[in-house]
Formats: structure tokens, C-alpha cells, sequence
């Protein structure tokens, strides 16, 4: 039967932290500049020009149907020959920002969409412009209404960010990869990052929790 | 535990390799494992009178293989080292690599110094990257990627300066870009060992007396000749 | 708003003593056709109440006077201001007309306050203190001064309805258009509402009012409408409309719904 | 030794596809059954049970899929329980799409009005019927689309099966390149593939979308 | 159904003759008191009409009667089944009783004719082919029996009403239970749906309907209650209740939805 020591991992657990703070840090900023992202094409894509509608259907297609892996692959290596060099970290948040960008704008969408006629045709009577309706009526209750799924991408998207150690981002997994092939203990390395993991989705669970009762606190119609 | 007994009464030995490590392991054209590893792992299942049956496996997952009897051993170019040595066993070296510091022609790099400031490409945990770590400066950037296909890329696309591979991934090198890099360093010469799982002596010591003898009537240098095209070297032939 | 309406004056034409001037209106829904030659002319100061049968193109005709719907054939001028003839004028008219749904339409996410200050903030540049002050006002004047810190979502229906009724008012329009405003409310709650509107009619507001409250159109209304499948079927004051209606069609409508 | 990038080597890639297209389809079939038990535990009068059901979906939810495969494949067998590398994935598949679908279908069955269950339960109708013939058949029809949206992120998750010893899509991409070095040809075959199982999926979802907007507009 | 009452008749007491017999019945939603100390009996055949504010505990009170709403404290014998009792008395009674929602809540996914026969099968074991003689029926008596093979939303608020209305009938309810069955409606599709109900009533069923159609609880209730805040503040003949209130807030309340 298998003899569990953790000894080795705990000795570089500095190491795994290091780790989780990255992700953490990528993570929250690609969620910051995706959710951008996805505005403006979800508002592009409601209401903007034909060609515009294009551009974003075929960007949210062709992210939306491609795995992640091979995104971040051609984005490191690939954007180089066009004279664009980033580094693994700039790397891997552009290319979190471009995933998260192209599954937000679809949610933010849906939002969009569930806003009742009516609010938009109020705000047009009252004279608004419609980038102002946009802006003042149906963004905030639109956000609300999809803060759930947006929510539950994000945490998607922080569990997928494991995946940037293939172009040697130091995060969570690529400290754990690294512990386990000096120590060779990987249950041990597995299992710990995994409670890692799960603490940090139910950590931001909470934090979205919170950020839901502040920013959403106008009532809903019963 | 694993013994020979056990496995002669499978009739079968279950020998693990990586396949994305050439010239030690890799697929080849009818999609089969082939190369070094691959050679030597044929070679001992017939001196133990069994059928061979191939498990490829992974960077990550080679350890738990073994460990969870997935595999009676790992013929999968594990470098030997001390930390390793905790939790498997490992045998007399069966190969060995000599790491070296790649980087393009106009590169000055003379002595690890040298090194100071700028990037350097390795394989993740590899014995690149041991022997990387150990002499590059503080100020060094070394950036660890998942495989050395990648690191080569990461060198190829301008990602790194320079990077941190054996010999044998040079000469790839040397035909994927012709002219365009050369050596800069020779860092350290590293032995591969074949692993079981701790506690098993018995095999363990069939192992190590097929080596020896495979090392004694040639045959590994024959194969070694095959894949990498050089006789065994030296330093895994006298190792302990 | 003064130098709105002279920078439009271009267009002032005879039609200038008019609130609303409609002319061979027609209004289609792809194969639809929801306004059939549509004429109808609202002196300014005139309460007209439009009735009909579900699906006659009520809410369509009034819709079509700030433009939320647009019109294939005909014309439409209001308060001077050709809307036919697109352009700036939409602007200028959404912002002379103030319009109150039926099912209130509040902004959900606002205080009644932010409710009432919003467009005069964005649409007219006023501060924000001036425009509360206004807002203020008018949630006076509905007689809910004291719900201006709520969110819609903590009023009954018929306080919700009475601020859509100020929030239309903060911009001062001209004409007030109403769509069955009362018809999406508890029974209690719908005497409060049209109270509002009857002090809103007594002070001369213009305003066109969908409604089938036929108390309400008795009491205030100088003309009242009747629509059926698209078309002005009857129109004339309420003596007239409800003492003596000249149309079969208008007589079953009557019928139905007292 | 390193060698081309060939006809050869495409076809090898192109081959991969049935074991990303098996696997999916084990996860999808686990995936049903169990997301349609999670969704009905969450929305029981079982108070218990409800909450059992919403740490499930923590758990699964909030660790990553590959640590999931790997603590079930290598953690059974250390264990003693030696098991192949199938059961591990259609197990570890299974817990992972149940707890996605589980919480979709959750989301579908709350849409439908409550009104529905109040009028079904004043017919007298009791808990299956009421599932059966008037809850499940109206969340179905929402639930179409986020569904097959889910399937397509299931169809790419595949590819960390490659951990316990799977050789799909992306693995084989992965070995082909180090034996070729031509990444870009590579991995651009990989993401081909991939779009090709994915796209006419995404398209489904799309349309199921609109045509259940439309209904519901009237 | 008749070995289903011979089952339960175990707790048939003196309260056998009446239809409902509320004894002290409390209803809380968490802290909010929403029906406070019903006692309420209704006849066999008797047809009572429930009116009041809103938020007055009226739906909660009719829809205590088939136990979609469990209450705290009380009793409820409904047929000469007790509720409170629980168990199997509660399958019996809301196959007993047919209810009527304000809004409609007809299952969209199946046709008319499948609304109405989905009950009586799995509920009744009824064939198939029994289901629709019966369904039929009853559609027929609700005066739309072309309707039978469309969904719901290709018919008319009124036409959707009157189907709820048939569904009910098909379970063979000996007490029907209307929850504002009009105020979702059109105007002239509320006489349709009044006139459905007034048949029913003719023809001896016992009903307690909440609504505010003041003139159809004049034509037809034996009684009319007004409730205000979760009490039973008044309850008379309509003579009495119209001619002759005896609260104040009957009065008031009276006064505002006229
Ligand atoms: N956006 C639309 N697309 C297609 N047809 C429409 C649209 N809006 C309205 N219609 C149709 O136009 C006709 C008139 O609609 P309108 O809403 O003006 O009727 P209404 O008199 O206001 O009825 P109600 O009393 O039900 O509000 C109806 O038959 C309706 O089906
Ligand atoms: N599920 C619930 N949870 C909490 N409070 C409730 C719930 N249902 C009803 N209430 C409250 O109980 C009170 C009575 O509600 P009820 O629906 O019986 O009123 P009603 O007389 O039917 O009003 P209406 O005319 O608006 O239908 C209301 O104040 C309401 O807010
Ligand atoms: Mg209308
Ligand atoms: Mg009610």
C-alpha cells in the first residue's frame, strides 16, 4: 500500500502559494478586461453594424469551438512572426481575456436580450439616445440577470488558467508540475493542489457573493 | 513489491516509456512507440523470457504509473538524482545525455557569467533545468515550459534567447534551422536510469544484470548507434 | 427647449395651432396592415380617449406619434414638427412628448428619484440639483413626495404607475400620451391613477389616452375614438360617443365591456 | 530523426478523434443520468438532500477536471482498487458533467413558471407525474440549448484524459509535434478537428436558442 | 371515486352537510401573519364571492382550501375530509376541488384536449378514450370545442380561460375555486369567461371565487366576503353587502372600485 509524505510538499509550499498568487492575478485581471471585451462586442453584436456583427460572430465561433491549449499555443508562438512578443504571463492573460471575451459576450447577450421591450422603449420616449439607454437602462439589469453564469465562467476560467504552464507561466499548476518532478511525490502534489483549487473557487464564490448584494442591491419585482 | 517470479507468471512485462521525447521515445510513422527506450525496453522483456507490452505515458504521470502498479517499470529516460531516488529505485544508468546551452549564432555566451540577463528555455523539472538553475546567475530568466518540443519552439519563435537541452535535441535543432545556433555551454553530462518500485530488490538486481550485460555483449551500443548515431558514451558506460 | 423649437421652426407650417396632425396614415407590420389611412387632428389643450377591441392598432396610433413605430405612408406632424420628415425632429419630439405605459416600464435598477432625473440629466444637460428639484415637484404632484428614495420594485402598482406619470412630466412635454395605463392594475389602485390624470387634463395638458376606463373618458375627454381592425371607426365627443354611437361595430364594443 | 509533417502524420491526428469522440460521448451519457438526479436533488423538499447535492456541484465544479482524473485513476489504484483507464474516465467524466448539467438543468427547471407546478398539484397530479408529464418536458425544451453549449466545453475538456493514459486529439497532436517539430501545422490540424466536431454543435445550440425565443415571444 | 370517499369517510363528523368548514385557521409566511383567524363555512351548492385590497390574504385563503398552502394553525375540512390530518386526505381533496388561476396556467406543451385529459388519466386511471368523451364534453360546455386540438398560445385570453376552466370540470371537482379568473383579460373577453361562470353557478356547483366583477357577485353569490389583511372583516348576502355595509373599510374599499 501507498505511503503518503507529504513532508516534501509541505517543505515547498512557499513555492505552490507563489503559484496560487499568479493564477489568482491572472485570473482576476483577465476577468476585468474580458468583461470589457465582452461588453462592447455583446454590444456589438445587438446593435451594432453588419460587419461588426460578422467579426465578433466569427471571433466568438472560432474561440468558442477551439481548445484553450491550442489558443495560448499560437498566441506565444505564434504572434511573434507577426512582430508581437509577449511574455508567457502577458501571453497567457491575452489569451485568457481573448477566451473569457468570447463566452462573456454570449452571456452578456443573453442579458441583453432578456431586458423587456418596454424598458428600452421607455428610455427611447424619454428621449435618450441609444447609447445612452444602453449605458443607464439595460446594462446594469442586464449584468444582473446573467451575473450567475458570468460568475460560474469566471471560476471556469480561473480552473482552465492551469493550462498556461504550457508556455512556461508559473502558476498553480506549473508549481505543482514543478514540485512533483523534483520530488516525484505527485499524489501528494495533486492532492494538495487540488484543495488549493477548490479554495480558491469557493474563495471567489464568496467574493462574488458579496460583490452580488453590493452592486445588485435594487429589488427585483416579485 | 515486484518480483520476477510475478512477472515470468504473467508471461508479460508492462514497461513504461514516454513517447514525446525523442530520440528516446517517440511514436513513429505507423503510429507505434519506437526509439531508444522503446529498443532497450524489447530488449530486456527478452531476457526476461516475457512478451513486452508498451504503456506510453506522460512527463506528469510516469510516477503514479509505477506506483499504482499501472506498470512493472519505467524505462522512460529518468535522469537519476538523489531527491528522485526517494521514492523509486532506480538502476545502473542505461543512458545518458550531456546538457548543453543552445542559443543563436550571434549570441555571445562564453562561460555560465554570461548568462546573466537573459532568457533561457528549458523542458519543465528536466535535468536541463536542474543543471540551468544550478549555474546561471541570479539575474538569469529561465522559463520552463511543458516539454522540449516547446522550448525549442519558444527558441525558434524568438520567445527565448537561449535554451537548455541535451545533445540530442541539438542535433534536431541543427536540422529544423541550419546554421542559425549553436552550442554556447556544456553543462553537465546526466545518466538515465531504468525505475521500480522501492522495495523491489529482487528485480531490481535483474535489471541492473541485464544492463550489465547488455552493456558487456554491445547491444546497447548498437542501439544507441541506431537512434542517436554515436556509440554509448563513455560516462554511462563507466558509471557505477 | 426654446431654441429647440426655433432651430425646427423651418417646418412650422399652418398645422402650427395643432398638437397632433395625422394624414393618410398607413402603418404595416410586414403583411400586416395595423393603420389604415389613418386622418386625426388634436387641437393643443384637446383630451382624447381611444378605445377599441384588442389588436384594433390602438397602441400602434400612439406609438406612432413619438416613433417608437415608423410609418410606411402618410404624415405625421407634431407640434409643428414634421415627423415624416425624420431626422432631428424624432429628437425633438420624443423629448415634447411624454409617454406612459402600460405596464410602467420604471427602470428597475433606479430609486423613483433617478427614475425621474435621468433624462432630464442626460437628454436636457440640466444639474443634478435641478433636476431634482423638478423631480420633486412632480412626485408632489402625484402625491408620492415620499417614495422619491424607494426602488420601483417596493411600490404597489398604482404609486409605480404614478411615478412613470412623473418621470414622463420632469421633461416637460407638451403632449402626454398614455397606453391603457390602468389596465395592468389592481381595481383599488386604479381610481388613485386616474385621479392624477384628471388633474392633469383639468390643468390643459394635451394628452391621448388608450384606455377602456369609460368613466375616466366621460368626465375629461373632448373627443373619443373608436378603433377597430386598423381603422377610426367613430369619433366624436362623449355625448355623442356614448349617447347615441353611430356604428354597429361601436355599439357591440359598448355593449361587451360596461 | 525528427521527420516531416506528412499525409501521414495527419491522418494519425485525424485518427486520435475517436477516442476524444468516445470519451465524450461516455461523459455525456454519465452526464445525463447524473445531472438529471443532481437537478432533481436540488430542487426536492429534502433539505438534506439538497444540500448534498449543491456541495457536489462545489466540489466538481471548483476543481480542476485533470485533478479529477488523475485522484480517481491513480487514486483507486493505489488503493487497491486496480481499475482500467475507461472506468476511470467515465466515472471521473460522469462526476464532472453531472455537477455542470445538474446545475444547467437545475436553472431550467426553476424556469419554468411556478404556476405550472401550482396548477398540475391542484389536479391532483403527485411528484412524478408532475415531472414526468408537465416540469421536465417544459425545462427540456430551455434546456436544449445550454446543453449542447455544455457538450461542445465537454468535447474540448476531453483532452486531459491524456493524463491517465488516453491518446485523443490533443495528446496525439502533442506526440506527433515531438516527433515532427512542425507545431504550427500541428496543432493547426488539432484546432481544425476540433472546430469541425464543435462547430455544427454550436450552430444546434444557436438554433434551438432562437426557435424557443420565438415560441416563448408570441 | 366513490370507494375513495368510502375510504376516507372514517372523518366524516356533523361537518358532513358543509362543503368547507374553516375552524381558526392562521397562516404565516415566515414572520408575515397572512391569515389570521379564519372561520369560515360554506354550504353545499353555496356560491361565495371573496373580494379586498390587495395583498388582503385572499389567494392565500382559497388556496389553503386544496392545500397549496399548508397552514400553521387550524383546522380545514373540506368534503368532510380534514385537512390538517394530512396524508391521504390531501390527494383526495385536490381531486375534490378544481382550481381556476388568474393566469390560466395552462400547460403550453400540450394541446387543449391534453390539458384537459392528462388529469383523469394518471390521476383517475381513466382510459384514453373515456378522458376525451369527457373532455369534449366539457369543452362543448365552455363553448369552445373546435379549440380541442390547438396549444394554448394560439387561442385568446378568454378562449385560454375557458379551458382552465373545462381542465377543472374534467377532474369531476365537487368544488370549484376561482383566483381573480378575469383580471388577466382583455376587457371583452371578460364577459365570456363571467358568462361560463355564471352556467356553472346555475347548475349547483358549489364555488368560491375571489374577484372584483361586482356585478357578477350581485348575480350570482350567496354570500360575499371582503377580507382586509388577512381577516374576514365583513361577509353577507350581497343585498346586505352592497346595500348596507356595515365596516367602514367595506365601505371605502366599495367606493374606490366602483
Ligand atoms: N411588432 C409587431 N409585429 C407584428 N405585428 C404586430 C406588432 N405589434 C403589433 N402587431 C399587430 O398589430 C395589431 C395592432 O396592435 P396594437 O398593439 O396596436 O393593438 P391594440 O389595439 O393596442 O391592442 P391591445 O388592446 O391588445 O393593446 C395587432 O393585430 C397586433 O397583432
Ligand atoms: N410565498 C409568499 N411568501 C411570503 N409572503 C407571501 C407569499 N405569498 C403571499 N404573501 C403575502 O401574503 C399576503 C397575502 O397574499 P395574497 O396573495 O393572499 O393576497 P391577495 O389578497 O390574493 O392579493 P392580490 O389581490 O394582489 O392577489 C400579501 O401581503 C403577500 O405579500
Ligand atoms: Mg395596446
Ligand atoms: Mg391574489
Amino acid at each position: 500500500m501507498y505511503d503518503f509524505n507529504f513532508a516534501p510538499v509541505v517543505a515547498s509550499f512557499d513555492q505552490l502559494l507563489l503559484g496560487a498568487w499568479l493564477t489568482i492575478r491572472l485570473s482576476c485581471a483577465a476577468m476585468l478586461l474580458g468583461l470589457i471585451v465582452s461588453i462592447v462586442c455583446a454590444w456589438g453584436k445587438t446593435s451594432g453594424p453588419a460587419p461588426a456583427r460578422f467579426v465578433i460572430n466569427a471571433y466568438i465561433e472560432i474561440i468558442r469551438n477551439t481548445p484553450f491549449l491550442v489558443q495560448i499555443f499560437f498566441i506565444f508562438f505564434g504572434l511573434p512572426s507577426l512582430g508581437l512578443r509577449l511574455s508567457p504571463n502577458g501571453a497567457a492573460l491575452l489569451a485568457l481575456v481573448v477566451n473569457f471575451g468570447a463566452y462573456g459576450t454570449e452571456i452578456i447577450r443573453a442579458g441583453i436580450e432578456s431586458i423587456q421591450k418596454g424598458q428600452v422603449e421607455a428610455g427611447t420616449a424619454l428621449g435618450l439616445s441609444k447609447l445612452q439607454i444602453f449605458r443607464y437602462v439595460v446594462m446594469k439589469p442586464a449584468l444582473r440577470t446573467v451575473y450567475p453564469s458570468l460568475t460560474s465562467q469566471f471560476i471556469y476560467l480561473m480552473l482552465t488558467s492551469s493550462v498556461v504552464s504550457v508556455i512556461s507561466a508559473d502558476d498553480l499548476a506549473a508549481a505543482g508540475n514543478d514540485l512533483q518532478s523534483a520530488t516525484f511525490a505527485s499524489f501528494e502534489v495533486y492532492i494538495i493542489i487540488t484543495l488549493m483549487y477548490l479554495a480558491m473557487s469557493i474563495g471567489f464564490s464568496a467574493i462574488f457573493a458579496a460583490i452580488d448584494r453590493m452592486a445588485f442591491k435594487y429589488p427585483l419585482s416579485r | 513489491a515486484q518480483t520476477v517470479e510475478s512477472i515470468k507468471s504473467a508471461g508479460t512485462v508492462k514497461i513504461g516509456m514516454m513517447v514525446d521525447f525523442p530520440p528516446f521515445g517517440i511514436m513513429n510513422e505507423s503510429n507505434q512507440p519506437d526509439g531508444y527506450d522503446a529498443d532497450v525496453a524489447k530488449l530486456l522483456a527478452k531476457e526476461l523470457g516475457v512478451e513486452v507490452q508498451i504503456v506510453p505515458v506522460t512527463g506528469p504521470n510516469r510516477i503514479p504509473y509505477l506506483q499504482s502498479n499501472q506498470v512493472d517499470l519505467l524505462v522512460a529516460s529518468l535522469g537519476i538524482t538523489e531527491e528522485r531516488a526517494k521514492t523509486v529505485d532506480f538502476s545502473k544508468p542505461y543512458a545518458g545525455i550531456s546538457i548543453g546551452v543552445f542559443g543563436a549564432s550571434d549570441t555571445e555566451v562564453s562561460k555560465p557569467e554570461d548568462l546573466s540577463g537573459k532568457t533561457i528555455g528549458v523542458a519543465r523539472a528536466s535535468t536541463q533545468d536542474t543543471a540551468v538553475t544550478k549555474v546561471a546567475p541570479q539575474d538569469a530568466k529561465i522559463q520552463r515550459f511543458d516539454d522540449d518540443a516547446s522550448a525549442v519552439q519558444a527558441l525558434l519563435s524568438g520567445q527565448v534567447e537561449l535554451i537548455g537541452v541535451s545533445n540530442v535535441v541539438a542535433t534536431q535543432i541543427e536540422q529544423a534551422a541550419p546554421g542559425r545556433f549553436d552550442q554556447k555551454l556544456e553543462l553537465s553530462q546526466q545518466v538515465q536510469g531504468i525505475a521500480v518500485r522501492k522495495g523491489s530488490a529482487e528485480l531490481l538486481e535483474a535489471v541492473n544484470a541485464f544492463i550489465a550485460k547488455a552493456k558487456e555483449s554491445g547491444e546497447l551500443t548498437a542501439i544507441h548507434e541506431k537512434w542517436l548515431g554515436s556509440p554509448l558514451p563513455d560516462f554511462v558506460t563507466e558509471a557505477k | 427647449m426654446t431654441e429647440v423649437t426655433a432651430n425646427a421652426s423651418a417646418d412650422v407650417r399652418g398645422a402650427s395651432d395643432l398638437a397632433v396632425c395625422m394624414e393618410g396614415v398607413n402603418k404595416w407590420y410586414a403583411e400586416f396592415h395595423a393603420l389604415k389611412d389613418i386622418n386625426l387632428s388634436v387641437n393643443r389643450g384637446e383630451r382624447i380617449v381611444i378605445c377599441g377591441p384588442s389588436g384594433s392598432g390602438k397602441s400602434t396610433l400612439i406609438r406612432c406619434i413619438n416613433q417608437l413605430e415608423v410609418i410606411q405612408k402618410g404624415r405625421i406632424v407634431v407640434d409643428g414638427h414634421d415627423l415624416t420628415a425624420g431626422g432631428k425632429n424624432v429628437d425633438i419630439i420624443r423629448q415634447e412628448t411624454g409617454m406612459v405605459f402600460q405596464s410602467f416600464n420604471l427602470f428597475p435598477h433606479m430609486t423613483v428619484l433617478e427614475n425621474c432625473t435621468l433624462a432630464p440629466m442626460k437628454v436636457r444637460g440640466k444639474s443634478k440639483a435641478e433636476a431634482e428639484t423638478t423631480a420633486r415637484q412632480y412626485l408632489e404632484r402625484v402625491r408620492i413626495p415620499e417614495q422619491a428614495a424607494k426602488y420601483p420594485a417596493q411600490l404597489s402598482g398604482g404609486q409605480q404607475q404614478r411615478v412613470a406619470i412623473a418621470r414622463a412630466l420632469c421633461m416637460n412635454p407638451k403632449i402626454m400620451l398614455f397606453d391603457e395605463p390602468t389596465s395592468a392594475l389592481d381595481p383599488e389602485m386604479v381610481k388613485e391613477v386616474l385621479d392624477t390624470m384628471i388633474d392633469l387634463a383639468n390643468e390643459g395638458m394635451t394628452m391621448l389616452c388608450v384606455t377602456h376606463e369609460m368613466g375616466f373618458a366621460r368626465q375629461v375627454a373632448d373627443r373619443v375614438i373608436f378603433m377597430d381592425r386598423g381603422e377610426i371607426v367613430e369619433i366624436g365627443t362623449p355625448d355623442e360617443f356614448f349617447g347615441n354611437p353611430k356604428h354597429e361595430r361601436t355599439r357591440n364594443f359598448l355593449g361587451q365591456i360596461s | 530523426m525528427i521527420r516531416p509533417f506528412g499525409w501521414n502524420e495527419f491522418l494519425i491526428i485525424v485518427m486520435a478523434a475517436q477516442w476524444t469522440i468516445a470519451l465524450s460521448a461516455i461523459a455525456f451519457a454519465g452526464g445525463g443520468v447524473g445531472g438529471l438526479l443532481i437537478a432533481l436533488a436540488r430542487v426536492c423538499d429534502i433539505r438534506p438532500l439538497r444540500l448534498a447535492s449543491l456541495a457536489f456541484i462545489r466540489v466538481f465544479q471548483g476543481t480542476p477536471l485533470l485533478m479529477q482524473l488523475f485522484l480517481v485513476f491513480f487514486g483507486m489504484n493505489i488503493l487497491g482498487l486496480a481499475i482500467n483507464p475507461w472506468i476511470a474516465a467515465a466515472i471521473a467524466l460522469t462526476l464532472h458533467a453531472s455537477a455542470f448539467l445538474g446545475e444547467i438543468w437545475r436553472g431550467c427547471i426553476d424556469a419554468v413558471p411556478p404556476g405550472q407546478r401550482e396548477a398540475s398539484t391542484a389536479l391532483g397530479l403527485r411528484y412524478y407525474n408532475r415531472m414526468r408529464y408537465i416540469i421536465l418536458p417544459q425545462a427540456a425544451r430551455i434546456a436544449v440549448a445550454p446543453t449542447v453549449g455544455f457538450l461542445v466545453q465537454l468535447i474540448k475538456g476531453t483532452s486531459l484524459a491524456a493524463i491517465i493514459g488516453f491518446t485523443e486529439l490533443t495528446r496525439q497532436g502533442q506526440i506527433i509535434n515531438n516527433a515532427t517539430f512542425s507545431p504550427f501545422m500541428v496543432f493547426g490540424t488539432v484546432a481544425a478537428i476540433y472546430f469541425v466536431l464543435c462547430w455544427p454543435l454550436s450552430l444546434l445550440a444557436q438554433r434551438m436558442e432562437n426557435k424557443f425565443s420565438r415560441a416563448t415571444q408570441r
